[in-house]
């Protein structure tokens, strides 16, 4: 089955980025196919980079980072989101920022759109 | 390509938060890119619809224009439940748009008669 | 020594009102901000909770968030009293201590 | 064609869920993620509203997400569904769409 | 320095979000720096306290053992409100430190004794 | 009249960092002081460099930066929140990163405290 995800909270403010992260890990692991993993409204502040949490709890910028590293995933950012929050061009790895036409076009492709918090 | 329909669920009052503003801007690109979208305003979002909305000494942009931008698209429909007029007072001559105000049993039918639902 | 409660979210959607009301004190105040401005609106559930709070004169609503939501005075609760950035300014004075409920 | 709600905040703070359950369709499903988990403790309001759902066997609760919380079985309404994250993704094709409230 | 004395109300859930974690990170730097300070857990910050907190599944740092940190600085008091126990089909035994259980009118005068409120 | 201001939440996603903006202005233009203003949770996310709003809607960030450089504020990011969010060194006008300690000096020297958000 086909995939979409958006993720729509900050990381750290709210654990919708974390749980939303390990959804996406169990369902490839089944086999499902996930077309895009969509940030928007705070969402798009999970692609900043260099951040460094406190040593002993995680960090759930990198945990994008490497699911979109081995699966080869687009993780987008929703450029006029970003723009307006001051995300610059250099985002943590993994991630793009593009239009909502982009993601658009993974709704046309998707069997399943699901929503991580606001 | 396939077009789907979609429906945005907008429960936020308006300034409070960006969610209202870039909720319909998320729901226009989906409708300029050919999916088939409808809006239901419930809980707070039926303040969005509020007349007469003055943001100048908030400083924020008026979101009420925004709303005559339907025209450009392809909206299917309006909605708004009777319920959440009712908890705050509101009556359809407070909205500063033609919608379609429907109970809760009908909004229960509306979200099974689409395929994505958007929530904010 | 009384508190300024600052209330800034809808308690339509929040409980963040009915936790401020239990702790109160009777000589406290109360400020409705940005989208906690709808508690204005006479004839509501919201007006009922905080009708005795009203009677004591001190239940403050910020003017311009009304504005900007496009509430009239005819919809408002009778006895509630209207701020600009200034009197909430003065107000923070006039009490002794804030606390905010989200 | 039911859908599958998720509740992702705590009903003891927020709304949601009673919005929720007013547009809920008697197919639909509920699972209760996050903050929201508390919503399984038996005897409290919350598991009064709830009661009637839990009865079609369709309510749900994720698991990592009550260990998280220290929240004991013998404490949990009975008649509730444990789902780990696999449960989660697979009870999301169970389902034919799914609807967010926050 | 004058030091001042200081409330935190903690309104949260753990884990949820940060705001319980760094609530406790303020409370402890403006102990360190000679304020007084006290905590009152109300609401879903009542579970902030739970004993067996297992957060290994969702991959996130354990809260309990910072409340250990409490004797290393000098925190004035440890309130929870009964009521917000009651509500969660909570008892003092599901907690994991000792602490002060007050009914809602004498939070109300463990306010109206404090300088500085500090919400989360 | 002594004062901080507490800023808790991130710009747009909530209207708290423009209530906040608003009465600084006002707490400045009755003559009184302000000792601090503090961001803490979320509201580091104030200082991000070179947000680019939509041309019709107010800049929250930029408001902030006039503020400070028209009455030589201290606007103090928590160095911690900021680390783990991957707000980095270049910040916007008028903004530090510093210390908890920093913030419970402001509160030695301050009468009142007031919190926006969370």
């Amino acid at each position: 089955m086909k995939f979409t995800i958006i993720v729509n909270n900050a990381p750290y403010l709210s654990q919708s980025s974390d749980t939303a992260c390990k959804f996406a890990q169990a369902l490839l692991e089944q086999g499902h196919e996930l077309v895009q993993v969509f940030f928007y409204f705070d969402g798009v502040l999970n692609a900043l980079d260099n951040s460094e949490p406190p040593q002993d709890d995680r960090d759930v910028i990198e945990n994008w980072s490497k699911l979109a590293e081995e699966n080869e995933l687009d993780l987008i950012i929703c450029s006029s989101a970003a723009l307006r929050r001051g995300v610059s061009d250099k985002l943590a790895v993994g991630f793009k920022s593009d239009s909502l036409g982009r993601f658009s076009k993974a709704v046309t492709l998707s069997d399943r759109v699901i929503s991580f918090g606001t | 390509m396939e077009q789907k329909t979609c429906l945005f669920i907008n429960r936020r009052s308006p300034y409070g938060s960006t969610h209202a503003s870039e909720a319909l801007d998320m729901a226009f690109a989906l409708s300029a890119f050919e999916h088939r979208v409808s809006l239901i305003f419930m809980d707070d979002g039926v303040l969005q619809l509020m007349r007469d909305q003055q943001t100048e000494t908030i400083g924020m942009k008026n979101m009420s224009p925004s709303f005559k931008a339907w025209e450009d698209y392809e909206i299917q429909h309006l909605y708004v439940e009777q319920a959440s007029l009712e908890t705050r007072g509101m009556q359809a001559s407070d909205l500063l748009l033609d919608v379609e105000i429907i109970d809760s049993q009908q909004l229960a039918k509306v979200i099974q008669s689409h395929q994505f639902i958007f929530n904010n | 020594m009384p508190t300024l409660h600052i209330i800034n979210t809808s308690p339509n959607m929040r409980t963040a009102l009915q936790s401020c009301l239990r702790v109160m004190h009777e000589d406290d105040g109360i400020i409705f901000i940005e989208d906690a401005v709808i508690s204005v609106k006479k004839d509501t559930p919201i007006a009922e909770l905080i009708k005795e709070k009203i009677l004591t004169g001190k239940c403050f609503f910020l003017k311009p968030d009304l504005e900007a939501r496009g509430i009239k005075e005819e919809s408002m609760t009778q006895g509630i009293k209207l701020v600009d950035y200034n009197g909430f300014v003065k107000l923070t004075i006039e009490f002794y201590r804030t606390q905010t409920w989200s």
